[in-house]
């Protein structure tokens, strides 16, 4: 029974988790936090300032959002071991990482494609910084879903002992609500629930950063645990 | 949750335990989510936004702008966005019978790949350039023109991972042997992935019948996916129901066979 | 030679070619200036009609298939060149 | 497979209806765009499709009397016979793309190309199924009627809507 395999990808998160700290911080985009009221001059202006502390932390972001997939990829393997009838919830896991992931992605490169060219249209910079916002903040439903899913696998865990203890169900659910405000950005311009707003942003990416922290610890216990070869039941 | 209480006793007498009980409890809320995904889908969709049936191509520059200004465009964002993550509860209903089917397991890999590439593109892209272009009332016309295109043609006209995930699908059906959907059906779903083929001519016009709101590749392919939906839905509901207690992965025979298996293998 | 034409595909197929060749032929001397000609869409859909159910009946081997079976296949022959037909000449 | 045949053949009907429809609705265009159509090779190719399934048919009694042997041989002139339309199909469409004669030039050439399309989807499927029921007549000692006939049955029906779509698409005036 061997389960380094599992700490070494686990221990990616942790890297991950510096290197975001290091890109929230260095990012123009978050530090002048940019309010969806602004004209498009003012965001071309914004980009043709910041271009290349965009660019370099758009690389890093990039990184990032492929850094984070090992960490669930641990979580669905243990999930397969509670052993519902199916592994319905896995697949269900599987593919909202899949999309979610992406999701962030796509973020990225529509930040990072505004400050490449900076001289665009600022219409067409508008159009790449909104959307770069609304696919950062907006899609909460893939990762709404994933929590749940495990939280729903964890509730039905019927054994003696259960692979994840209970609280940790408790605790998705709690993050999943916690995400929810991200998806109303779509009708504020100001206020908490703007992109840019305390419930949508700063909340979000909080619990965002404390779930990853959490789930990191949790995972690094059962791991260390498991004591049966894992039967990857997908 | 309509799950009649009693129906899982199996004929080898096992005890009857209430729904909230059942062993395939996962696989029934996962299954009951998707008809709840699609009538919300559906209301979305239809009244609420107008989003679909879809709107012309060839509308005119002002209607396209007349459209992005429409009432509720934004809150149909804002729902959909929230039930993103129900599509993939979906197609995970799907790959859970897959599974159960005598074929290798490159089939649903293959289909999970398909799905994840088909939620972007078909629902992701979308669903972001219309919430984008209502958000901001600044754009230029020819900006909102390019989101319209956008985002129908993505929902629409996106087709390659559509027919690998019903070309997996079907043939999954078609070859396997342990009988879990009928064989007619992987037939119909060759069909469904035919009418995703229809989808091509969409890129190429934008007028009647071949256009993205076309008789033929719209209307004539609802025409064969809104009865394949339901049917389906209906053979995977039984093939949940049928699926014997024992075969199930947390049938307390498999797991003593499990641990058996495992003490044996190790020296 | 003549033994092959004995079997009773073969000599399906014989005519089958022969008609093929026999709507070709019907269809090509439209001029230069195209123009709907019913004499030669009328033969041509016919010639398709029969070519069809020759095909349904002989190679498909309907003619030995059950009654449901033939009743379908003949009534979705009729029912797609009455359509067919019908469109065509109130089109006119 | 029956189930299969039936349903594709009603989807195909209302495309030949569709397409008769809208062709009525603008005969000059019609006629003038089929005039770039190349004939000749559209004959060769429903002359190809018939041999090709009466070869088929041929082996499909061949092998219900026992003969896989023959049975196998028939089926290999089918197989030869399917895969030269898609070939001549690539010499009739690379030259009319060329010339300008696109999907999108008019709904005349969308509808040539989106039916003829779609029938060239079913040539290649049921290539892959003769090449299937090829294997089985090889490799098994008694090979499964039922099997051989499944793929024969489906293979008469693309020439059947070859045959169909011929008339609609190259002929009619």
């Amino acid at each position: 029974m061997n389960t380094r395999g599992q700490r070494i990808l686990l221990w990616i998160a942790p890297a991950a988790g510096a290197l975001f700290l290091l890109a929230y911080f260095l990012f123009p985009i978050f530090s002048a936090s940019l309010s969806p009221t602004q004209t498009p001059d003012e965001i071309a202006a914004f980009f043709h300032d910041h271009g290349s502390g965009i660019l370099g932390v758009s690389v890093m972001i990039n990184l990032i959002g492929g850094m984070l997939i090992p960490l669930f990829a641990v979580t669905a393997v243990q999930m397969s071991r509670i052993g519902n009838s199916s592994p319905v919830f896995t697949y269900s896991y599987i593919l909202c990482v899949g999309i979610g992931t992406t999701a962030f992605l796509l973020a990225d490169y529509c930040w990072g494609i505004a400050a490449y060219r900076p001289d665009r249209n600022p219409q067409l910079l508008t159009l790449l910084n909104d959307m770069g916002w609304f696919l950062f903040t907006a899609p909460v439903g893939t990762i709404l879903m994933q929590n749940l899913c495990l939280a729903l696998a964890i509730y039905l865990d019927t054994r003696a002992e259960p692979v994840f203890p209970r609280w940790v169900a408790h605790f998705n659910v709690a993050t999943a609500v916690l995400f929810v405000p991200g998806a109303f950005t779509f009708l504020h311009k100001t206020g908490p629930l703007a992109w840019n707003g305390i419930l949508s942003f700063d909340l979000r990416v909080l619990t965002f950063a404390a779930y990853v922290a959490v789930m990191f610890f949790v995972l690094l216990r059962i791991v260390g645990r498991q004591t049966e070869d894992v039967e990857l039941r997908l | 949750m309509s799950v009649p209480a009693g129906s899982f006793a199996s004929a080898a007498g096992v005890p009857v335990r209430p729904w909230y009980r059942s062993r395939k409890l996962d696989q029934w809320i996962c299954f009951w989510s998707v008809p709840f995904f699609y009538n919300l889908f559906g209301l979305v969709f239809v009244p609420l936004s107008s989003m679909m049936p879809p709107k012309s191509p060839s509308a005119s520059t002002q209607q396209i702008v007349g459209f992005f200004q429409g009432d509720h465009l934004l809150i149909a964002c804002v729902i959909l966005t929230l039930s993103l993550g129900l599509a993939p509860v979906s197609n995970a209903v799907y790959l859970t019978q897959i599974k159960r089917m005598s074929v290798s397991p490159a089939f649903r890999v293959a289909f999970l790949g398909g799905t994840v590439m088909g939620a972007i593109v078909g629902m992701t892209f979308p669903l972001f350039c219309f919430g984008l272009g209502a958000f901001r009332p600044g754009y230029d016309p020819a900006v909102l023109v390019m989101l319209y295109d956008f985002g129908y043609l993505a929902f629409i006209g996106s087709l390659g991972c559509f027919c690998v995930t019903w070309a997996m699908f079907g043939l999954a059906i078609i070859l396997d042997r342990n009988r879990i959907l009928p064989k007619w059906l992987g037939y119909y779903t060759v069909w469904q992935f035919m009418s995703e083929l229809m989808a091509a001519p969409i890129w190429l016009t934008q007028s009647q019948p071949f256009g993205w709101n076309g008789v033929m590749t719209f209307w004539f392919a609802m025409l064969v996916y809104v009865p394949w939906q339901f049917i389906i839905y209906v053979w995977i509901y039984k093939a949940i129901k049928r699926q014997p207690e024992d075969e199930l992965d947390n049938a307390p025979s498999r797991t003593r066979v499990r641990q058996r298996d495992t003490a044996g293998a190790a020296p | 030679m003549a033994f092959l034409f004995r079997n009773p595909l073969v000599a399906v197929w014989a005519l089958l070619t022969a008609s093929t060749i026999l709507s070709w032929a019907l269809s090509r001397d439209g001029g230069v200036t195209p123009h709907a000609d019913i004499a030669v869409t009328a033969g041509v859909l016919l010639i398709a009609a029969v070519k069809s159910q020759l095909v349904i009946r002989y190679f498909m081997e309907v003619r030995h298939a059950p009654a449901w079976l033939r009743r379908v296949m003949n009534g979705w022959l009729a029912l797609l060149f009455a359509l067919l037909a019908g469109i065509y000449i109130t089109s006119l | 497979m029956w189930f299969f045949v039936i349903g594709d053949l009603f989807i195909f009907g209302v495309y030949f209806v569709s397409y008769l429809w809208f062709r009525s609705a603008d005969h000059a265009l019609f006629l003038d765009s089929q005039r770039h159509l190349n004939q000749d090779i559209g004959v060769v190719n429903t002359v190809i499709l018939l041999t090709s399934s009466l070869f088929v048919a041929l082996g499909t009694a061949a092998a219900r009397g026992g003969n896989a042997r023959h049975a196998l041989r028939l089926f290999g002139f089918a197989l030869a016979c399917g895969a030269a339309f898609p070939v001549l199909k690539a010499f009739e469409w690379i030259p009319e793309i060329a010339a300008g004669y696109r999907p999108g030039t008019n709904l005349f050439f969308m509808y040539y190309y989106v039916l003829a399309g779609m029938h060239l989807c079913h040539v290649l499927l049921g290539l892959m199924i003769l090449g299937f029921v090829m294997r089985e007549l090889r490799q098994s000692r008694a090979p499964r009627i039922r099997f051989v006939e499944t793929g024969a049955t489906y293979w008469h029906m693309v020439d059947l809507l070859w045959l169909v779509l011929f008339a609609l698409l190259y002929l009619m005036r």
